[in-house]
């Protein structure tokens, strides 16, 4: 019988199906079910090909690309601007957090600087996203553990009030195309300022009702608790990053390691988890979401004036010099990377996206194996996967 | 003790229960068609053509037909087809416009890049979302006669951006006229000087007006940075 | 064996005084059967129209519960634009369910495809006949009505096995066996959590239940078994149970969308699919009047000077009561994975029942103490039950508990 | 002889061989079910309540599900034609082993005394006293039944249980 503790190197298992010889009559023969893509609980379109002994899940492949469409290939021949509202559709429940990687890479590549102004407002902007995306997948989390929509509602009513302020700010609810090379396309009202700011104090108080409902929920604690158990050095080995890789306990977290725009300023600290399993993610989510709070008051009461778009920045004809950049963010999923290579022409001559999920999805089966079906619903749902960025 | 956290999770259910009908933060339901929540102002569907009054729209697009939205649109929906002759526009200056202007709106995706990049003020981001409707040919693809809206429409939706874009137009109209002004007392200084000179020399013909050059570089939208080209009639 | 009118308030006696007239309509050789036809006519108009509102009820009370509002548009056919807060929605769900069209596979036993959802009905219904509605409201007075009772909801479970078999459908077979394992390992608590009832009260007859928990100590205290430490222990393990044994909340393992779609109700639709969503809310009403005849005093009144509302409007209130807390749960708690939900049944709920039943044997032998000796009693039933409460909980958790988090120091 | 008894006859034994005679294992399952529910309400007509229902909650409620679960865990190789007897003496033999049972059965049926004309009025028997009856005077039978009952329940737990290792990742 296999249990995780004896898989061997992540590599090693994905390679071939490690099924058991049947040898006595009473174990039957194993169920072959396959899951999606059009399936209640595997947010989007993404299918787990699973093989059960029984209820115990003995192999499961995911199979996606169902949303595939292209993205790096049109990118090749867009204007550098015309591609900012596709990254929008990458990963559609932080768009504001993509739009400012992609950004940031641009910048690297044509050498712009952000007026400080911008560059606060790009913080409080991501935080805020930070926010809305760790409030919806905990939503969904509850979603696959069973309850019938109660704290998923009760968290899209908090996420709505964050997506009307990005509404009345980019003027789109989630396909914001806000970011500029070089600054933010909008200023923010002080209605605007004061709104956030109203919304950002009372956001604690929201979590604290919700960990009261559910944290110490009795069968919460015995359905994730010990549930996808992900060891820190398959973890860093499979290159997962983000709050998966910090539930195993590894500290990892790019707004310390990078210290890009002004998070060097702001005083925050990174929650580590001990076990990895599912309960840490979800812990992990709701530790950083009282975190974010903490970085959008500070911000919130430094905001400076001034312009928020370097002058110098030119909207079209936009012909950064030979070269390439890599700019990264640390987004709700993980490390979000935009790579360029530029020849000189207003097109991106190779544009790649680093895609947090799509990476954190590949120790999908490791952390499957041996557990029900009932888990392995669970345990994809605490990785976060959007598959708009999965299969761009 | 077993049965405590469910517990408190009943509470919780049980306050947001009660609290539904009292406390407006716990019900959010918003009647659709009866009720109908705000839009903030910068909330952006799909575009609109502003023209300068609703009696005769295709007579006063402000659109000159420079094909830039096109160019720049990322799912390239716009098509444009210039006109042969030109017509006098706002500030007087004979400028081409659109015989066709047609926006699929089925593929527009509503990104706001072609309001953004416009050096004319001419498109503009709508905020009607009701667009269903049965045939995807034929009624989302709008002509320049259903994308036209009036300025007036146009500032009830976007309050403070269109009185921006009026006080810019008018500016230029202003600067527009003094220019004119002055050449116009130039070219009569002149005149005045080969009339005094006349039996030197023959009039010469006044000179060419320097056509307008639309300089490309639009400068980016925000209050402070005035548009930067001039012209003069 | 029919029950006459007696004394009582002219509403109280009503049904009875109806159900009279009519039946002398008939000549004497068809009067018993008159008598039972309109008993069984008087169940199936009410509990169907209970039935429609409470699927309503729940709609909107679980959308009070998540901060909206529940369905408010339907109105009336033909009336434009009228709006009845949603009271006409379980008919225009109903004309939906009869329009839409039937899809039979084509791999399926034709035969058991049909007959599974009938069955389901039928024998949920049946478990109304011994629920005793009000003061001489009983259908049919039986001496084991009790027994009769769980014989009728446990042949529920052969139809969902058809109905599992019959759609020749992987996903439908294995979530009937879940359903199986489900409702059987449950069975056993439910019954033990009845048992001390009977052994308090001395029969199986509901109808003798409910009288014994008759009467008001000091005018203000009922004498319901919910308000004596066993009972009330014996009430919530009745209420688990009864969650358990008729799939809902958190334990509505066979239709958990999470995993099996729609569980052993994948291959139906149309009015079959409603048949089966129906004798869920029949099963489901049954076990709530059975829990208020035996734990909540049945038809029995609070308070003495509340004595003049007819008993039928008491025991209908106790059960939307029980349903109420049904749909609270339902709106709250998350679902239990198949091992948890039977280590449950087996490991935690079957032992506290025996326990429930030694407390009960406790209370009835030490009825005659007094005075002092009264909270002696009280104390010693409650520690009877609350110390492996806590043994046996300590025992399932597995020492599991929210946990505190390290932060990152560099 | 009564109407209602020969309805009742005719649907246990009806059900019975037509059980025996489907090829469909499932099919004949179930209708061993109906035969059962016959059964029950042959006692009740009886007037035997407490029996009949009993009857019911254990046959058609339990063994049913014991018995379906069984067709459908065994192996079905689809080879199962039925065994027709391919010589005479096989035949003679079974012949002779069904007649000998027959036999025995019928003179048993035959042999007890019983005055079948004087059938008195159903005792009416209230469940207290059938509870009484169990606990004294055949308190012992009640108790031994018990005892084979939960020796069965332990035999069906060791067989089940496969020696499956304890879970690691269930350690919490």
């Amino acid at each position: 019988m296999i249990g995780t503790g004896s898989a061997p190197s992540p590599f090693g298992q994905l390679s071939g199906p490690t099924v058991r010889k049947v040898k006595d009559p009473f174990h039957g023969d194993l169920l072959e079910v396959s899951m999606g893509p059009q399936h209640p609980s595997t947010h989007g379109v993404f299918r787990m090909d699973v093989t059960l002994d029984g209820e115990v899940i003995v192999k499961l492949k995911p199979v996606f690309g169902y949303l595939h469409r292209n993205h790096e290939k049109i990118a090749e021949n867009t204007s550098y601007l015309g591609s900012m509202p596709y990254t929008d559709r990458l990963d559609y429940l932080s768009s504001m957090s993509t739009n400012w990687a992609y950004a940031l890479a641009v910048e690297k590549l044509a050498g712009l600087t952000v007026p400080d102004r911008a560059q606060y407002l790009r913080i409080i902007l991501a935080e805020l996203t930070r926010l809305v995306n760790h409030v919806c997948l905990v939503g969904f989390l509850f979603n696959d553990l069973g309850t019938s929509f109660t704290p998923l509602l009760y968290a899209f009513r908090e996420r709505e009030k964050i997506i009307d302020l990005f509404e009345a700010l980019s003027g789109s609810r989630m396909m914001c195309n806000y970011q500029r090379f070089g600054g933010c396309r909008v200023d923010p009202t002080p209605e605007w300022l004061a709104a956030a700011s109203r919304l950002v104090d009372n956001f604690p108080s929201f979590l604290d009702e919700y960990e009261s409902m559910l944290t110490g929920n009795e069968i919460m604690l015995a359905r994730t608790q010990g549930v996808g158990r992900l060891d820190p050095k398959h973890a860093i080995n499979a290159g997962i990053t983000g709050p998966v890789l910090r539930a195993s306990g590894v500290n990892y977290d790019l707004r310390k390691v990078d210290g890009y725009g002004f998070y060097p300023r702001f005083d925050f600290r990174i929650p580590l988890g001990d076990h990895g399993d599912t309960y840490d993610r979800y812990m992990m989510r709701i530790l950083e979401m009282r975190e974010s709070v903490k970085i959008l008051q500070q911000a919130f009461r430094e905001l400076p004036a001034g312009p928020i778009m370097d002058p110098k920045a030119k909207l079209r004809g936009f012909r950064p010099k030979p070269g390439e950049a890599y700019g990264r963010l640390e987004s709700p999923k993980g490390e979000l990377g935009f790579y360029l290579l530029s020849d000189g022409s207003p097109n991106p001559y190779r544009y790649r996206v680093r895609p947090p999920s799509l990476i954190n999805l590949t120790l999908l089966e490791e952390m499957c194996l041996g557990h029900t079906v009932a888990d392995a619903v669970v345990i994809l749902g605490s990785i976060d996967i959007v598959l708009g960025e999965v299969d761009r | 003790m077993l049965g405590s956290g469910i517990l408190k999770g009943l509470a919780v259910t049980a306050k947001n229960f009660v609290g539904s009908y009292h406390d407006p933060a716990r019900m959010v339901t918003v009647q659709y068609p009866e009720e109908r929540s705000k839009l903030p102002e910068n909330y952006r569907s799909f575009p609109l053509l502003v023209c300068e009054d609703a009696a005769d729209p295709m007579g006063t697009l402000r659109c000159v037909a420079c094909q830039i939205c096109e160019k720049e649109c990322p799912p390239q929906c716009i098509y444009i087809e210039k006109s042969k002759d030109k017509k006098p526009d706002a500030t007087g200056k004979p400028q081409l416009y659109p015989t066709v202007f047609a926006i699929d709106t089925s593929v527009c995706m509503g990104c706001g890049i072609c309001a953004e990049v416009c050096p004319f003020d001419s498109i503009k981001m709508d905020q009607v979302f009701e667009v269903a409707a049965t045939d995807r040919f034929t009624e989302l693809l709008l002509n320049r006669e259903q994308l036209a809206k009036p300025n007036s429409y146009y500032h009830s939706i976007h309050p403070t951006e269109a009185a921006e874009v009026d006080a810019r137009l008018a500016a230029a109209r202003l600067a527009a006229e003094e220019k004119a002004k002055a050449a116009a007392a130039a070219a009569a200084a002149k005149a005045a000087a080969a009339a005094t000179a006349k039996p030197a020399a023959p009039a010469q013909p006044p000179s060419a007006p320097p056509t307008a050059s639309a300089s490309s570089t639009a400068p980016a939208p925000g209050a402070e940075a005035p548009k930067s080209y001039s012209r003069v009639s | 064996m029919s029950v006459t009118a007696e004394a009582g308030t002219f509403l109280e006696r009503a049904p009875l005084v109806l159900r009279d007239a009519v039946v002398q309509w008939f000549p004497a050789p068809l009067q018993w059967l008159a008598h039972h036809l309109i008993t069984i006519v008087a169940i199936l108009a009410v509990f169907g129209v209970f039935f429609a509102f409470t699927t309503v009820a729940e709609r909107k009370l679980l959308g009070r519960l998540q901060n909206r509002l529940g369905p408010n548009r339907a109105g009336l056919p033909w009336i434009k634009g009228s709006k009845l807060f949603g009271l006409t929605q379980p008919f225009a769900d109903a004309v939906k369910a009869l329009t839409k069209e039937d899809i039979v596979p084509a791999a399926a036993d034709k035969l058991l495809h049909f007959l599974a959802p009938v069955l389901v009905v039928a024998f949920s219904l049946m478990t109304f006949a011994v629920l005793p509605f009000g003061r001489n409201l009983i259908p049919v007075e039986l001496d084991a009505a009790l027994l009769y009772f769980f014989a009728a909801g446990s042949a529920t479970e052969l139809a969902i096995f058809m109905a599992g078999w019959a759609s020749r459908n992987k996903y439908s077979l294995l979530a009937a066996m879940r359903a199986l394992a489900q409702v059987i390992s449950y069975e056993l608590p439910l019954m033990l959590s009845v048992v001390p009832v009977v052994l308090v009260v001395g029969s199986l007859s509901t109808s003798e239940i409910a009288l014994a928990q008759g009467g008001w100590t000091f005018g203000f205290l009922p004498h319901w078994h919910v308000f004596t430490p066993w009972g009330f222990f014996g009430f919530l393990l009745f209420l688990v149970a009864a969650l358990a044994e008729s799939n809902r909340a958190p334990f509505d393992l066979p239709e958990a969308e999470s995993e099996l779609i729609a569980g052993h109700l994948t291959e139906y639709s149309g009015f079959k699919y409603a048949l089966f969503f129906m004798a869920e809310y029949f099963g489901l009403t049954a076990l709530s009047g059975l829990g208020v005849t035996l734990f909540l005093g049945g038809w029995q009144a609070p308070f003495a000077f509340l004595e003049f509302i007819p008993s039928y409007a008491w025991f209908m209130l106790k059960l939307i009561g029980m349903i109420g807390f049904f749909i609270w749960a339902r709106g709250t708690l998350l679902r239990l994975r198949i091992d948890q939900l039977t280590r449950l049944a087996w490991q935690f709920m079957v032992p506290l029942a025996l326990i429930n039943l030694g407390n009960a044997a406790f209370w009835a032998l030490t009825s005659g103490w007094s005075g002092p000796l009264q909270f002696v009693r009280w104390g010693v039933s409650i520690a009877l039950v609350v110390g492996p409460f806590i043994l046996l909980g300590r025992g399932l958790n597995g020492g599991r508990g929210p946990r505190t988090y390290r932060y990152a120091t560099s | 002889m009564n109407l209602a008894l020969i309805l009742i006859s005719v649907l246990i034994l009806g059900s019975a061989a037509v059980a025996l005679a489907l090829r469909n294992l499932i099919h004949s399952a179930l209708l061993f079910v109906g035969c059962w529910a016959g059964i029950a309400a042959f006692y009740l007509w009886a007037g035997a309540e407490f029996v009949a229902f009993a009857q019911v909650l254990i046959y058609v409620g339990a063994v049913s599900m014991v018995v379906l679960f069984a067709v459908l865990l065994t192996r079905q190789s689809d080879a199962a034609e039925p065994m027709n007897p391919d010589s005479f003496s096989r035949f003679m033999r079974a012949l002779v082993a069904g007649g000998g049972v027959a036999g025995i059965l019928v003179g048993a049926i035959l042999g007890t005394p019983m005055d079948v004309s004087t059938a008195g009025p159903a005792p009416t028997l209230t469940v207290k006293e059938i509870g009484g009856q169990l606990m004294g005077p055949h308190a012992a039978a009640l108790l031994i039944v018990g005892l084979l009952l939960t020796v069965a329940l332990l035999g069906a737990v060791v067989i089940a249980a496969v020696d499956r290792p304890e879970k690691s990742e269930d350690a919490s």
